[in-house]
């Protein structure tokens, strides 16, 4: 007697829905008149509408999690393909990289906030230490490439540790203030200083997989694809790593410690809850994707400096845990994917882009607050699949 | 009074200027009921969080099972034995029914960061565990909840609320239960049903000893052992409710007659 | 875009059976690249005008080979969004070439970008170096000049004014050190004295804590590297604080909206550009009557007539060598004497127009006038002596 | 160092010190009555210079000749103006948010900073430049060695404090005060007190922000210079001075917003020659500031009812 409120549904409408998406994307990347994208773009909002009336929404949304496993599998089956579509078209590839890079980044942010309720106003600065980490290594030392993404989301994490104590002793508004001032010191810092290169910024060097150049062109047989596949077959590795890590996190012990820490630190004190120890787990694990997906970034893009990590780029990315819905990892997977690529697509609006941006967040904080996907209930349904052994 | 499971000594609490405890002095017994009573602000909430390491003492000693806790943080009052449920229930409303009360056994299960991400078959194992045992539980309460266990506890009655507040404290197997005026918020008959479930789960578990704090006497009267009466953070009375309900000075303090 | 070119071609027939035989010239996609947000999108819209106005004046002529279509994209004056849309422009190849870049430190994210495509581009404004020195790239190529020239001339002239001690400020960013560095290491070498220089961020308000330690120093000119907003807070708050010494800057300053940013205060304010001035060449009225006669909302300030002629450079290849970005990258090794509205442009073997003048300029009453052509040089008027 | 430095530094120091508590102070009075921060703070500071602005253009243009008379009407404009944008702001925006989670109010207020400095931008008049405020107050001023004291600043500073003690004034003696404060000590009491909720919140954010147009025009009047992106710096400041004194505080307020102007000019004249770093100074102490003192210098200990 698991759920008997409801019979198990079929995993056939999530399937449709995600093909559907699919196909979709392909189109919208394609398009190239802004007429066409922007048709698109309102067709997708009255068929959401039309469908949510219709009540398929739910009916998608309650597939979905009934038959997790095979879902993700079809989801990344799905991304997999709209990349090879592209594989000769190298800036649909970047866009779609560097959603990729910002996925891992935003559910860093999420575990902080969207689990322990630690508000991070400074992830592009973590972002920022992956970024310089990679771009430093890659050029004085000759360390493996993989070993420097990961030392780039340590180092981002070491990091963390120089604000731990205030982010700890302090709540709310205090807490932000912390961050805030944090991420307007480590830009000054990164404009002011010269061995970093100042506001000029690194060169980073390009991604090397154990000899394997990945900022060389594909070509397998009569096949040649562009160079950016590689980076999209590293970095939605990355990603997917980090996702599953996340929902581990999330159906676990430990996923409820961190609710109840942010729900009520003193009924979590009453009941044994080390608030630090959330909280440190959080802030330092978050950072920790944040500085993975800067590493990558760094090595994907060839450059960077420090206009990249403005508390700016830090509220966008606190846009996207937001819009997604608090706590909610598919949430940050489908806002990411709309805060990155729909402004890049409205290049025709030009200066218009970050005040239209700006608009549809507030509409959203007002009309939607709960974000796009809310998050759904703990279930412990990747615990309830596995077999027993009690 | 022989071998109390917690005795309070001289104990003190001030705010500021503000003096909430006054050199408290309190045997609980085993394995009974203690009623606390006292007007609005006369203490009682403050003695509570006190002893549950919320709020530091000011001077004297709480020992709990023959242990000095009075500096002890909430976590390790817990750990000792004692739970509590909060007068303004206090659930965590977004989550579910199971994870409000599996919070009550933190002490149980295993928090490790790789034992959660990387062992699952064994979490998964603690899980189905933790799961038969929170529906056994709450099914002593009110079996429809069982049913229910996976949904949030935000859309539930006030008195569900109250019963999941009591399981959450309840399923680590403490030897201490403070209950802090669990009739809040609910109906006189409401009130009823949740004594009768407090008493059937007193007759359940032989090593239990509850303090509750109320304001409805007549639910004083029918399950307490035993009665302190506070005013002005000071225990003015102490006996059965019988007693205490007889003492003039409580009737002048509290029972509004002059 | 496989499936782009299907719907395309689906459309495209669909159009010439409902069109019937009226045949158009091929259509050729060029970009224009450079900040249209952010603190110095003044001079980034003014530059895309410019270039839109090449791009319709030979749409316009009837002897044009092929119909030019310009794509307009937003480097926000970000290293990340500059490689990104460098990353968009060179990866679409239907984009034979383009025009780019104000900031130095976007230009420098991009450099590596262009040449992995083989775009072609031709720099409009951004002025470090090492963006055509710093590598070998044939792709690269700009028709403004570096700062290095700048500042030889400069510290030449001022020196010969009779000046003798300077307090420097710059901006830290790419640009504002770069003109520090050059500017101190000629003025250096010309026997100026330079008493302390001073660092401040690019986006900083308040500069009186600087120029407070400036005053005691007491220097006869005060110096800044670095772009307009900064310089309008400098001058201004120069006065504030009783500061008398002149006030000496660079390109980066020598735009409309410095003159009406600081008002009267304006007035004697010395910089530098490469270039001959506009005003000066046969073409330059033209430029303006034809800008002012296209009804643009905004001005085309400092940098419009470079964005002109680097997006005039690339129609002209165009239509010599055809929209092929191989042919495009050869001609371009050997443009020399290219006549253009800023004077001749040469390219040496990096792509650097070897920008024969700069023009000094100076303010009088609220315009950045040549100073050949001033009261100043005529001895009609003074700048400040101490 | 020599005194007449030190005299020009402190000068310095307390201008801006002015300009930020005056900012921290309308921070300081949201969050006392609605426990809001209101981000968009220092682009209303903006929006009030540029109103003070278009008036004096409009007022020039109708051949008003008196710069102090001028300067009066386009102070009382601005300030009249941001109050009622303010108000219209916390009506449509921030009480309809009232039960989000605190941070929703934080975020949507700061995009709408973006979009007000946005529309600036982009449809002022040449908005994305720089623009030059005439000096419309006197510019005597006398100086002693390296020190040069302006009548104008020195006037400003006056003007200042008292608008501050003013606001305090109001705040503490008036009926209306008692009624933010109340408001400010328990919302529910203060609506069983008969209090209209709703409009001591429109009249607080009006208040709150007049002062931001007030302080804007403080600022242009000192550095005769605006733009559309002036305001983003000086609100993130104005936020954390009223954060390091103490949110809900205007003391605290005002502690802070001096605070940090004097870490400023510490931090520039302490590195002489790399005064670029004195942000990043007091950011620092900023952030150590908060690890000792969690609720700021004069903030209340936090104590939560169980």
């Amino acid at each position: 007697m698991s759920e008997p409120s409801r019979t198990h549904a079929s995993l056939l409408p999530s399937v449709a829905a995600v093909l559907a998406g699919a196909v979709y994307m392909v189109f919208f990347l394609a398009g190239e008149s802004q007429m066409v994208v922007f048709g698109l773009l309102v067709g997708a909002v009255l068929a959401l509408a039309a469908f949510k009336h219709w009540r398929v929404l739910d009916a998608v949304g309650q597939s979905a999690r009934d038959h997790q496993g095979p879902f993700s599998i079809v989801v990344v089956a799905a991304v997999a393909a709209v990349c090879l579509y592209f594989y000769d078209d190298a800036f649909v590839l970047f866009l779609l990289g560097t959603v990729l890079v910002y996925v891992l980044t935003c559910l860093g942010l999420n575990i902080q906030f969207g689990f322990v309720g630690v508000m991070n106003f400074a992830g592009a600065s973590f972002f920022g230490v992956g970024c310089y980490t990679a771009a430093v290594l890659t050029k004085h030392t000759a360390l493996p490439h993989l070993l420097i993404i990961v030392l780039g989301g340590l180092l981002a994490a070491l990091l963390g540790f120089v604000i731990l104590i205030p982010v700890l002793k302090t709540r709310g508004h205090y807490a932000a203030l912390v961050t805030i001032a944090f991420a307007l010191l480590f830009k000054t810092f990164l404009e002011v200083n010269d061995t970093l290169g100042g506001p000029q910024g690194l060169k980073a060097a390009g991604l090397n997989l154990f000899g394997w150049d990945v900022g060389r062109d594909i070509a397998i047989g009569d096949f040649e694809g562009s160079f950016y596949l590689g980076y999209i077959a590293v970095i939605l590795l990355l990603a997917i790593l980090g996702f599953i890590m996340a929902r581990r996190m999330e159906d676990s012990w430990i996923g409820l410690n961190m609710d109840a820490v942010r729900l009520d630190e003193t009924v979590s004190a009453c009941f044994g809850q080390s608030i630090p120890r959330w909280k440190i787990t959080a802030f330092t694990i978050g950072n920790f994707y944040c500085g993975v997906a800067g590493a990558f970034y760094a090595m994907m893009l060839g450059y960077i400096a420090p206009t990249n990590f403005t508390f700016g780029d830090s509220l966008i990315l606190l846009s996207i845990v937001i819009l997604g819905g608090l706590g909610s990892l598919w949430g940050t997977v489908v806002a990411t994917g709309i805060v990155i690529i729909i402004p890049e697509k409205f290049q025709v609006l030009q200066e218009y882009r970050f005040l239209l941006f700006s608009a549809l967040v507030i509409a959203i904080l007002l009309f939607r607050p709960q974000g796009l996907l809310p998050r759904p209930l703990r279930g412990y349904r990747t615990l309830k699949s596995l077999p027993g052994k009690s | 009074m022989q071998n109390p499971l917690l005795s309070i000594s001289n104990l003190g609490k001030k705010f500021g200027g503000v003096t909430a405890l006054v050199d408290l002095d309190l045997a609980v017994p085993r394995n009974r009921i203690f009623g606390l009573i006292g007007p609005n602000g006369s203490g009682k909430t403050t003695f509570f969080n006190v002893v549950t390491g919320i709020y530091p003492a000011t001077s004297g000693t709480v020992v709990f099972e023959k242990e000095d806790i009075t500096r002890f943080s909430p976590q390790k009052v817990y750990r000792a034995g004692v739970a509590r449920t909060f007068q303004r229930s206090r659930l965590l409303l977004p989550l579910s029914i199971l994870d409000n009360i599996t919070l009550g056994d933190h002490s149980q299960l295993e928090n490790g960061l790789f034992f959660n991400l990387f062992r699952r078959r064994a979490l998964a194992a603690q899980y189905r565990q933790l799961l038969d045992k929170s529906r056994d539980l709450i099914t002593i309460f009110d079996p429809g909840l069982a049913d229910r266990i996976f949904e949030p506890v935000v859309n539930l009655p006030m008195i569900s609320r109250r019963r999941i507040e009591i399981c959450r404290a309840l399923i680590s197997n403490p030897k201490l239960l403070l209950l802090d005026e669990p009739s809040a918020g609910m109906t006189h008959e409401e009130t009823h049903r949740l004594i009768d479930d407090i008493l059937q789960i007193k007759d359940k578990i032989a090593d239990l000893t509850i303090i509750i704090i109320e304001h409805e006497m007549s639910v004083m009267e029918r399950i307490t052992d035993h009665c302190a009466v506070l005013n002005f953070g000071q225990k003015i009375c102490e006996g059965t409710y019988q007693q205490v309900a007889a003492d003039p000075e409580v009737q002048k303090a509290y029972l509004g007659v002059d | 875009m496989k499936l782009n070119k299907r719907i395309g071609l689906t459309l495209g027939l669909l159009l010439i059976i409902l069109a019937g035989p009226a045949w158009a010239k091929e259509k050729v996609q060029v970009a224009f690249i450079g900040p249209l947000t952010g603190g110095v999108s003044a001079i980034g819209v003014g530059g895309r005008n410019s270039a839109d106005l090449a791009v319709r004046l030979r749409n316009a002529d009837p002897k044009a080979k092929y119909e030019y279509e310009l794509v307009v994209l937003d480097d926000e004056c970000k290293p990340n969004t500059g490689v990104q849309v460098a990353t968009k422009a060179a990866a679409d190849k239907k984009i034979i070439a383009a025009a780019a870049h104000y900031c130095s430190v976007v230009a420098l994210a991009g450099v590596d970008v262009y040449h992995k495509f083989g775009l072609p581009i031709v720099v409009w404004g951004a002025v470090h170096p090492d963006i055509t020195y710093g590598n070998d790239y044939k792709e690269i190529h700009r028709v403004n000049g570096t700062m290095i020239n700048q500042n030889e001339v400069a510290a030449k002239f001022v020196k010969e004014l009779g000046y003798k001690t300077w307090v420097n400020l710059y901006d830290t960013t790419d640009y504002g050190k770069g003109m520090n560095e050059y500017f101190s290491k000629y003025l250096t070498a010309n026997g100026g004295k330079i008493l302390g220089s001073f660092g401040v961020t690019a986006d900083q308000q308040d500069f009186t804590a600087e120029l407070t330690q400036a005053k005691k120093l007491d220097p006869d000119v005060i110096w800044f590297g670095g772009l307009t907003p900064l310089g309008v807070r400098i001058r201004l708050q120069m006065e504030k604080l009783g500061l008398t010494s002149q006030f000496q800057s660079c390109s980066g300053i020598i735009s409309d909206a410095y003159v009406t940013g600081t008002g009267e205060l304006a007035e004697g304010t010395i910089a530098f550009r490469e270039g001959e001035p506009v005003e000066h060449l046969p073409g330059g009225k033209w430029f303006m009557e034809e800008y002012n006669k296209a009804g643009y909302s905004e001005a085309p300030d400092a940098f419009g007539p470079f964005a002109f002629v680097a997006m005039n450079l690339i129609l002209d290849t165009i239509e010599e060598v055809g929209p092929k970005r191989k042919a495009v990258v050869k001609r371009m090794e050997n443009i020399k004497d290219y006549k253009s509205i800023v004077g001749a442009v040469t390219f040496d073997e990096h792509g650097q127009n070897i920008s024969p003048a700069i023009t000094k300029y100076v303010v009088q009453d609220g315009q950045w006038v040549p100073w050949q052509d001033s009261e100043y040089a005529a001895g009609k008027r003074q700048l400040k002596r101490r | 160092m020599d005194i007449g430095l030190i005299a020009q530094q402190t000068v310095n120091g307390l201008m801006l010190g002015l300009i930020y508590s005056l900012v921290a102070v309308g921070f300081t009075l949201f969050f006392g009555v609605l426990d809001v921060i209101k981000f968009s703070h220092g682009d209303m500071l903006t929006w009030g210079v540029f109103t003070a602005f278009s008036v004096y253009l409009g007022l020039t243009l109708i051949g008003l000749a008196a710069p102090v008379l001028i300067l009066v009407i386009v102070a009382l404009v601005a300030m009249a103006a941001i109050g009622f944008l303010g108000a219209a702001i916390a009506k449509v925006l921030i009480i309809p948010l009232k039960g989000a989670p605190p941070l929703n109010t934080l975020l949507i207020t700061l995009m709408l900073g973006t979009v007000l400095r946005e529309s600036i931008r982009l449809f002022y008049p040449d908005g994305a430049n720089p623009k030059h405020f005439p000096a419309l107050l006197p510019d005597w001023s006398h100086s002693w060695g390296h020190f040069t004291l302006r009548f104008d600043n020195a006037l400003m500073l006056l003007t200042g404090l008292l608008m501050i003690v003013l606001v305090q004034l109001v705040i503490k003696r008036t009926k209306l005060g008692m009624a933010i404060r109340a408001v400010s000590q328990d919302e529910e009491t203060a609506r069983v007190m008969g209090i209209n909720f709703n409009l001591v919140v429109y009249v607080t954010f009006a208040i709150g922000s007049a002062l931001a147009a007030f302080a804007g025009v403080i600022y242009v009047l000192y550095y005769n210079e605006l733009s559309f992106n002036m305001g983003l710096l000086l609100g993130a400041i104005g936020f954390s001075a009223a954060a390091v004194g103490g949110f809900g505080n205007i003391y605290g307020a005002i502690v802070g917003g001096f605070l940090f102007a004097m870490l400023q000019s510490i931090g520039a004249a302490a590195l002489p020659f790399a005064s670029a770093y004195k942000d990043v100074f007091a950011f620092g102490v900023v952030i150590v500031l908060i690890a000792v003192k969690p609720t700021g210098i004069l903030g209340e200990k936090e104590t939560e009812r169980v």
